[in-house]
């Protein structure tokens, strides 16, 4: 899939890692946290990395190094019983434990994490004296606000489990490009205020097509253009357009400048007296 | 002073509540206590008795203040912000105040940024390491971010091979979050770590029993410290060094 | 929008008092049906009801508050001034207010403030819109702000078409900053201007006339395009021409 361009690169630094995708599997599965079938996790894992390799998404080493992690834990199960112990302590644990304590601790930042969240959609409600409530400055992240990256490359691999034997059409290079399945959401997002992200790899058949149509829909994120909402943990990806941008970039402080030009230099007259009269009345107080 | 003009001697929660109104920034209960010391001496007569309140009184008007108001439902409240009290608006009438200042879009944090941000404040001061540990991703890019907007900030350097940037959340995060101590999240007990962490990984390595000796005897003389008097110049120190 | 976070529907009286604390000046009846209108429709559902609220009964909602505000001693009223309403403390507490306020003078300063005092500071003396030429935003306020803080003066009138005011820094800048001149300032010699203001801008203006022309068509004709939205643009009107 070289023929993405680099321009449409998104990094995954900005999104969840790796121990968010196996969190994301095992909800997914409805597992046990503290039996986890290491067989079909670690495949399910590798599918989605085989994944994000076609979506050519910048994959960070984190990602490779729980990958490795996964395969060493399952060859561990895979040994019988008495090697198992033998080759370990005789108090060691399942092989599986340290992962395990890791998920288990990440889990409850993760809800930590949650609650500030909940914290900060409410004091987005609330303003202070001089209506300075403490806002932050800088642009959003990329931010996949409802679903997550591993939501809607679900929906992606989907989609091309559809088409999976019509790899032929590959054949067809520069058929399909990003720029122009941006162009096709943002249009059909005019027709119809909200659609399902799988509706939009409706009647493809090329994997190619269905790629740049999700890597469109990543841009749109990126560009804040789109948002992915999704009612309930797994249930359809819906996507939305967003409210335009009133003034992207502008300070708090200076957004509302209620009245113009003239107004200042009327003031800054009447303060210019005043520190006439100041210096005087100054004087008088420190007689 | 022209006393003429002020026939009726207010009552402490209504002080309380023009204070707050007029308050740029949240105040702690002995700023207010300073403005009506200034008050009582300046004005003297009956206006002595304010100068005589003391911070329970204090904090018990706030409490009336913040009752009486939700009772009113005039559609402000008293909230406790990073140790000191603010008048802000009701959150359900949030939506019509954006309205009218025409703040319709708010930025968010992200959901790795609001991750590293609750390991932060849960395990501060802690090691960038640590925090890459728990999330199992690198989160240079995004702890920089969080220092950029104030809400994360540099300690001070740890004590551990390297001299690695202990980090910690900041006042504007408690404000941004509404939050008044760091302590009041929920789980703190159970998220927090047992030991600080040079403690801990020094324990990791060598073992320091002394060390961790000598660091709590400091803790305890620094709280001996801060029983002082309460003279006006205390006051004032204690106002300053709070709000550092 | 996140209707999840607002369960409970606010009554008109908590609206009104939560719009006239986070407002920065007097509002109209308008301008707060106008609020009203926006919310109820942005939100949709049961806020629709917000968007029917009449003049009537808003003003109604506000008498509702003034009363509400009496009884319970908030320190707190509303006024009626020059025909739009205002939250302000009660005179009684007066006193206690001013005695907060000068003793407040610590003040932190905001980024934005920050910035535009150093090219203030560096540049002096200096147009408001060389100011905003550095920044790339209006400074309309802030700059007020900073007169008001008394960190930046008038110093004259420029030469220049249509006289524009010229901005310098104060002595109590110096004092707030610790600073004892102002060439003392790191870097001062580098950011200084080669040339007096005046001469410079008077080289641009003359180039730059029909450019300038070609610009203030534009903004017009932008601004009769807006007219779109006929009721809520007629309340608009209502709302400016209200407070002229």
């Amino acid at each position: 899939m070289e023929l993405i361009k680099d321009d449409y690169k998104v990094s995954l630094e900005v999104f969840e890692g790796p121990l968010d995708l196996l969190l994301y599997l095992i909800k997914k599965d409805e597992v046990d946290i503290y039996d986890i079938p290491i067989g079909r996790i670690t495949d399910q894992y590798m599918e989605y990395l085989r994944l994000m390799k076609v979506l050519d998404l910048n994959i960070a080493g984190d990602f490779i190094v729980m990958s490795a992690t996964l395969m060493l834990i399952k060859s561990r199960m895979l040994l019988p019983v008495e090697e198992q112990k033998a080759d370990q302590d005789e108090d060691e644990e399942d092989p599986r434990w340290d992962l395990v304590r890791q998920l288990v601790e990440y889990k409850k930042f993760k809800d930590a994490a949650d609650h500030l969240e909940d914290l900060e959609l409410h004091m987005e409600n609330v303003f202070a004296r001089e209506s300075e409530h403490v806002e932050l400055g800088a642009p959003p992240d990329v931010d996949l606000k409802d679903a997550s990256i591993f939501d809607l490359i679900s929906a992606l691999n989907e989609a091309l489990g559809r088409v999976q034997e019509e790899d032929l059409q590959e054949i067809f290079a520069e058929e399909y490009t990003v720029g122009q399945k941006v162009t096709f959401i943002v249009e059909n997002l005019k027709v119809v205020s909200r659609m399902c992200v799988s509706d939009l790899f409706g009647g493809m058949t090329s994997r190619q097509e269905i790629v740049c149509t999700f890597l469109a829909v990543l841009e749109l994120i990126k560009l804040n253009k789109i948002a992915c909402v999704q009612d309930d943990p797994f249930s359809p990806i819906m996507v939305e357009p967003r409210e335009p941008d009133p003034v992207p970039t502008l300070p708090p402080e200076e957004e509302e400048v209620p009245h113009p030009e003239f107004e200042l230099d009327d003031e800054s007259a009447e303060v210019e007296e005043d520190l006439g009269d100041d210096d005087e009345f100054d004087d008088e107080d420190e007689l | 002073m022209s006393e003429s003009t002020l026939e009726i001697l207010p009552e402490l929660k209504q002080i309380v509540g023009a204070l707050l109104f007029a308050a740029r920034e949240p105040l702690t209960i002995k700023r207010m206590r300073k403005a009506m010391i200034e008050t009582g001496n300046g004005f003297g007569g009956p206006y002595e008795q304010y100068a005589k309140a003391t911070d329970a009184q204090i904090e018990g008007a706030i409490e009336q203040l913040i009752e009486d108001l939700d009772h009113a439902k005039a559609g402000l409240s008293v909230a406790l912000v990073a140790g000191a009290y603010r008048l802000q608006n009701d959150a359900a009438c949030g939506p019509f105040v954006r309205a009218l200042l025409e703040k319709n879009q708010t930025m968010r944090l992200s959901k790795p940024a609001l991750e590293t941000l609750a390991i932060v404040a849960y395990r501060q001061p802690c090691l960038r390491s640590e925090i890459e540990e728990v999330r199992g991703v690198s989160v240079d890019a995004v702890l920089r971010k969080l220092i950029d907007m104030q809400l994360v900030r540099v300690v001070r350097r740890s004590e551990l091979p390297g001299r690695p940037w202990l980090f910690g959340t900041t006042q504007k995060f408690l404000e941004h979050f509404g939050i008044n101590d760091i302590n009041d999240l929920p789980g703190s007990q159970e998220l927090k770590r047992a030991m600080p962490v040079e403690e801990k990984k020094k324990k990791e390595t060598t073992e320091d029993l002394p060390a961790l000796k000598e660091e709590l005897n400091k803790t305890e003389s620094e709280v001996e410290e801060d029983a002082s008097d309460k003279s006006m110049a205390a006051l004032d120190e204690e106002i300053e060094r709070e709000e550092n």
